[in-house]
């Protein structure tokens, strides 16, 4: 071994020994957030959209690494529980003039039960198949999108109301900003959560030997299924403040290129590590703006970075832990 | 009886791998199952704990129907399992795989994960309680943080036991639980079996190649030959009936000692 | 249109249609069938078929023409080339994965079908880009009913792959040890079959197939782009599943009824053609949880 | 000071690059360009940068703009609603004080809100979905006609011809769905009949289907509302499943590509289109200095792109200054002003006052002009 490689070891091995300890961690998690919460203060508009953007990222791809990093199961169409939370509150708010809040327990609710719809008949299937469907659910929910009058068909929905809280319109751009800081953070809160509990330790024995799982009494599709269905409520969030963030919707927002893109970005990170996750969301929203001319090759990149991470490194680029 | 088979048939594409099987196991009893290698006997474990589904006969559990219950629910019925080549969650502690046991009995959900409410919270720590008090009757307590994969293989069946002992069972099939164990962990396995049924009340059958063993522990020996069960009865009878005798000299390559 | 002659025309299009996705679906099938892995970049190969088909054909077009003959050359040297890619990607891509756990090779699959996807967007600008041929418009008009001289010829060259492949996989050596790796693996090794070299040959023509398609689709439609594969990789696995993923026949015979299926799935009132390919999806959805095995899927022994 | 400060700290926080603003000239009037220069709509996009460009260099040339020069941004929007709110947030973080631009309708309808919020001019030049309309806060102005206008050019069209019977297809996207739904109305209420109503879903190449509906349904003439590339495909493939009637698109298919698509096929095909700079008897200039400077001909949406740059200029210099509600006023007071596509007054809504279509017809592969 190179000492360079040896150093550099060293140096990850050190860093992890600074943070290895849960207090620690916390701090920097702490450290974080209230770096976090100053940015608006000194970033331009600009910058505190794309933040914006890579905050909601990492909600989706912490959601969907409840699917795809804690189950095991491949899910190829996650923006479809986007849409639907997008759509939910569209609709309500826009086709009905429901308060903004009032919307939310139905649209979470339509996404349960889309999760239940969809996940309930072929959760029972091989995984391969699993990922096929889901890709054709995903189509079918962007289609009926297009298609239907209710969501608007093509143009989607516009004119969402900002919705207020207590009296204040949250409607500028550094407002919705800390919206999805809070959610973030929420989000990672409860993905730390539930890693640390009964079901998510459910989902890794699942995950890891299906039949050993079984014969400890797990209901394998059942774990599955709240994992497709937690996922699917994390996704739902998204895409219900992601609405009234844009204050319009339309189909194209939602197809298969969003569901991969989410997808990349629990996979660079390393699927199934929280810290990773927020990193792969990071790299995918802020990589294209750092590196403007790429253009149409960023997409390209990705999925050649993705295509050697799998080969080389299954974990992401987040260092593994050790025992 | 705890366990009762009767008539049980499995056949797969078109081999009859289990032919009318009477079988049964009394509660708070050690009963071991043995027979030459392809008799039967892995069969007859994953047909009582759902992972087989016989095309006939019934197999009862304190008066509940088992057969058709998908594996899950037989655990729930109090019937635990452990695997021929050992079959731990290799990347996960050894505390986490004893825990895996105890899911079965509880029943927090996303909510109370996320909410973190009382209940949970009382939950989680009851199957750390559990699965501790698990690790320490198998003796494997001190490695409660290490990766089940870095465990010597004799710990490694160790939890392997600890984790079905934490799915709270009445009866405990053990799947050659002494293959690859030198002779002072046999020794300790022994006496672990026995400690099972006379500490926790919970009747244990296990499938051994180890005839020593077999003879030490068990009161009863069924035994299984070509799908059949030929004998049935305590050690010494076991050992001189001569279609056993007969039926382990047709193989070649045993390494039974009788 | 009298009604009957609208019946004749649904049958004539599935037939042209499903018989794009026969090709397409027996390269999913087969593979399947010899590494058990849904190869999410099937429907991408196709699409790489097209562009090497049509890269041939602009090279040749000059000497031979962009006839049936020049389009003839250009599918068989675009089967070669695409089914050797295919070899290099189970080479480099899946060959290191087998042993993996299925998430990860999954995965590995649709990086795979990315990086094509990709590659040929950044080399097109993610534009259309024209195929040329002088294959002209005619056809046969029966009243109103009118069948293309082009539709002819392609469902009789898929046809005859059809029949090619089925000699093939019955008749010789690698056709029948392809059928044997894929019910049993080890016990193929025990015999002294060479599996890598069956697998390679199976990923080898699966992807030929596909790229026989892809070449006669551009031909016929007009056009590729770099999307092309992903709508119609997806069908085609649903025309395997419905002939049940595995099964040779089944996959040609899935792709005739997606085909058709499709066809008169429009002529039903109130479904507009908007909603045809809902309509395709929730038929795969439909066949995978009431009968996850197809018309001629053999379903698999649950084992410990 | 600050502006020091805030430009570390973004470079801090985000890394080098991302901040992006290379700085402008000091007294420089920043005029940012949204238009798609990556995606599928990047060839028009790019023309329409270029052609803002040339007009922003004329202006310069000739002593600039209220005595300044102008500086373009490119803000690409790669025709996605949520890739193009990041380039709106960004072309008003580096304080833009109008907008050009505007070609996919999906993709400018959520930047009407943030431009809205800073009251900044914005004239789009391209987008024409009458979707816009009610979503604009009465900062932008529609300099290009409506799907409105469209569809009353469409509709006089096949009466003219004598058709009855009409088929129209769109491809489900919120442009040529819209043209579609009013062309259905219009035609319905002038006592025609529509005889069928299709959407294909981009990326599908096989549309058999539809073409036999179109031949059952009996129509005299189909009108594809949706863009060349899978209209060259849906021409080819009516003619190719035996379909003779008249064929006509509307102007996301004016594109010679679809030519190439389409081959032979496309003989006869009318199209819709708003004023490309070939037929625009004031564009010959241009046609010369975009070749000169760009080295091809100029695409169909860059002479309206080039009066969009030349119209907020106008408004500055006669506003006196750069405050948008000043501009604002003097954009709702145009009228008549006149560059390449002709003369230019609004509605109350904002759109253009006047249908700008002229109609084409495809001939020995390339298009000619038929009628106003």
């Amino acid at each position: 071994m190179s000492t360079a490689t040896g150093r550099t070891a060293g140096l990850v091995d050190r860093l992890y020994a600074t943070f290895d300890s849960p207090r620690r961690q916390m701090l920097l998690m702490v450290a974080i957030v209230v770096v976090m919460a100053v940015l608006p203060l000194v970033m331009g508009r600009y910058a505190t959209t794309i933040m914006t953007n890579a905050l909601l990222y990492v909600v989706l791809a912490l959601g969907l690494n409840i699917v795809v990093g804690y189950a095991g199961l491949l899910d190829l169409g996650y923006a479809a529980f986007f849409a639907v939370g997008a759509y939910s509150i569209g609709i309500l708010t826009v086709q009905f003039d429901w308060n903004f809040w009032l919307a939310i327990p139905p649209a979470l609710v339509a996404a349960c039960l889309a999760g239940v719809i969809i996940g309930g008949p072929t959760l029972r299937l091989r995984s391969d198949y699993l990922a096929i469907v889901t890709l054709g659910f995903g189509e079918i929910v962007r289609f009926s999108a297009r298609n239907l009058e209710i969501t608007g068909r093509a143009s989607g929905l516009s004119n969402i109301p900002e919705p207020s809280f207590f009296g204040y319109v949250i409607n500028s751009y550094v407002d919705f900003y800390y919206v999805f800081l809070l959610l973030a953070v929420m989000a990672v809160i409860a993905s730390h959560r539930l890693y640390h509990s009964r079901l998510g330790r459910a989902w890794l024995y699942v995950r890891h030997d299906e039949d050993a799982a079984e014969a400890m009494g797990i209901n394998r599709v059942r774990v599955k299924l709240a994992a497709y269905v937690t996922g699917s409520v994390f996704g739902a969030i998204g895409g219900i403040f992601f609405s009234v963030n844009l204050g319009a919707i339309s189909p194209e927002s939602f197809s298969f290129e969003q569901s991969v893109l989410i997808l990349m970005a629990v996979i660079l990170g390393g699927m199934g590590k929280i810290p990773g996750v927020i990193l792969g969301a990071f790299i995918i929203i802020l990589g294209p703006e750092l590196l403007r001319e790429l253009g149409e090759l960023r997409l390209l990149l990705f999925a050649v970075v993705m295509l050697l991470i799998m080969l080389l490194r299954p974990s992401g680029i987040w260092p593994e832990r050790r025992h | 009886m705890l366990l009762n088979l009767e008539q049980v048939t499995l056949r797969f594409a078109g081999n009859t791998v289990l032919d009318k099987v009477n079988f049964g196991v009394e509660a708070n009893t050690l009963a071991s199952l043995i027979g030459p290698n392809g008799a039967g006997k892995t069969s007859l474990f994953n047909s009582i704990t759902g992972f087989y589904r016989p095309q006939e006969g019934r197999i009862e559990f304190d008066g509940e129907r088992v057969l058709r219950r998908k594996p899950h629910k037989v655990t729930q019925l109090g019937i635990a399992r452990t695997f021929q080549n050992v079959r731990l969650f290799r990347e996960m502690s050894v505390m986490e795989n004893v825990m895996a046991g105890m899911h079965c009995r509880t029943r927090a959900g996303a909510f109370g994960a996320v909410l973190r409410t009382p209940g949970q919270r009382a939950e989680e720590r009851y199957i750390a309680e559990v699965a501790h008090d698990c690790m320490r009757f198998v003796g494997v307590d001190e490695y409660a943080d290490r990766l089940a994969t870095n465990l010597a293989y004799g710990y490694q069946r160790l939890v392997e036991i600890a984790r079905a002992l934490a799915t709270q069972p009445r009866l405990i099939l053990l799947d050659e639980p002494a293959a690859g164990l030198n002779a002072t962990e046999k020794a300790a396995l022994i006496e672990l079996i026995r400690r099972i049924r006379d500490e926790r009340g919970i009747a244990v059958l296990l499938i051994e190649h180890d005839m020593g063993l077999v003879m030490q522990v068990s009161e009863r020996i069924n035994v299984l030959d070509y799908g059949r069960i030929i004998a049935d009865g305590n050690a010494e009878e076991i050992k001189n009936n001569p279609r056993v005798i007969e039926a382990y000299l047709g193989q070649e390559d045993e390494e039974m000692v009788l | 249109m009298p009604a009957f002659e609208t019946f004749l025309q649904a049958i004539v299009n599935g037939l042209v249609l499903g018989s794009f996705y026969a090709l397409i679906a027996l390269g999913y099938t087969m593979i399947f069938g010899v590494i058990k892995l849904l190869n999410f970049a099937h429907g991408d190969v196709y699409m790489v078929g097209a562009f090497v088909g049509f890269g041939v054909l602009s090279l040749i077009s000059g000497v031979v023409g962009a006839g049936w003959f020049g389009l003839g050359i250009a599918i068989l040297v675009s089967m070669i080339a695409v089914g050797c890619l295919g070899v290099i990607i189970q080479r480099v891509a899946y060959q290191p994965m087998l042993s993996a756990p299925r998430l990860s090779i999954l995965i590995t699959a649709l990086a795979v079908s990315l990086v094509l996807q990709n590659s040929a967007l950044s080399l097109t600008d993610g534009k259309y880009t024209a195929f040329r041929t002088d294959l002209g418009f005619g056809g046969f008009e029966f009243g109103r009913l009118f069948i293309s001289h082009q539709a002819v010829v392609l469902v009789a060259i898929a046809g005859l792959l059809m029949i090619a492949l089925e000699l093939f996989v019955s008749r010789t050596m690698y056709g029948r040890a392809m059928r044997a790796v894929s019910i049993d693996k080890d016990m193929c090794r025990l015999l002294g079959i060479n599996v890598s070299r069956v697998v390679a040959i199976t990923f080898l023509i699966g992807s030929g197939l596909a790229a026989a398609a892809g070449t006669m689709a551009g031909a016929y439609y007009g056009s590729i782009w770099y999307f092309m594969g992903f709508l119609i990789g997806l069908k085609a696995f649903t025309a395997a599943v419905i002939g049940g993923i595995g099964s040779i026949t089944g996959a040609m015979l899935g792709g005739l009824i997606l085909g058709l299926l499709e066809s008169f799935g429009t002529l039903v009132p109130f479904i507009g053609s908007e909603w045809k390919d809902v309509f395709t999806f929730s038929i795969l959805i439909l066949v995978l949880v009431f009968k996850p095995t197809g018309l001629l899927g053999k379903s698999e022994v649950e084992r410990m | 000071m600050k502006t020091t400060i805030t430009a570390i700290a973004t470079t801090v926080a985000l890394g080098v690059g991302l901040g992006g603003a290379a700085q402008a000239q000091d007294d420089a009037i920043v005029i940012g360009v949204q238009v798609p220069t990556t995606g599928s709509e990047a060839t028009y996009g790019q023309d329409m940068y270029n052609a803002a460009e040339l007009a922003a260099a004329e202006i310069n040339a000739d002593g600039g703009l209220l005595g300044r020069q102008i500086e373009l941004i490119n803000g690409d929007s790669a025709c996605d609603p949520q890739q193009s709110v990041n380039a709106a947030g960004n072309l008003v973080s580096r304080d833009v004080v109008g907008i050009v631009g505007g070609y996919c309708s999906g993709a400018t309808m959520p930047t009407l809100k943030t431009y809205g919020d800073e009251g900044l001019p914005f004239v789009i030049t391209a987008s024409n979905s009458t979707q816009l309309i009610p979503a604009n806060p009465g900062n932008a102005f529609m300099i290009n006609s409506t799907g409105a206008d469209q569809s009353k050019k469409a509709a006089e069209f096949f009466e003219s011809q004598g058709i009855e019977r009409l088929a129209v297809i769109d491809q489900g996207d919120s442009y040529s769905q819209d043209l579609a739904d009013l062309t259905v109305e219009r035609w319905e209420s002038m006592g025609h009949e529509v005889v069928t109503r299709e959407t294909v879903n981009k990326g599908e190449q096989d549309f058999s289907a539809v073409v036999s509906n179109v031949r059952s349904s009996g129509a005299e003439a189909v009108f594809w509302t949706a863009y060349y590339a899978d209209g060259g495909l849906m021409i080819r493939q009516l003619r190719q499943g035996g379909f003779r009637g008249t064929i006509a698109v509307g102007d996301g298919s004016n594109s010679p590509q679809l030519f190439e698509i389409a081959g032979g096929a496309a003989e006869g095909v009318f199209a819709f289109s708003n004023p490309t700079a070939e037929f625009l008897p004031a564009a010959a200039d241009f046609i010369d200095d975009y070749q000169a400077e760009y080295g091809q001909s100029p695409g169909p949406y860059a002479p309206l792109n080039y009066d969009g740059l030349k119209l907020l200029a106008w408004a500055m210099e006669t506003a006196g200054t750069t405050d948008s509600a000043a501009v604002v006023d003097v954009l709702e007071s145009t009228d008549g002003q006149s560059w390449l596509t002709g003369p230019i007054r609004f509605t109350d809504e904002n759109t253009l006052a006047r249908s700008n279509f002229i109609i084409l017809e495809g001939e020995d592969g390339a298009w000619t002009f038929f009628d106003n």
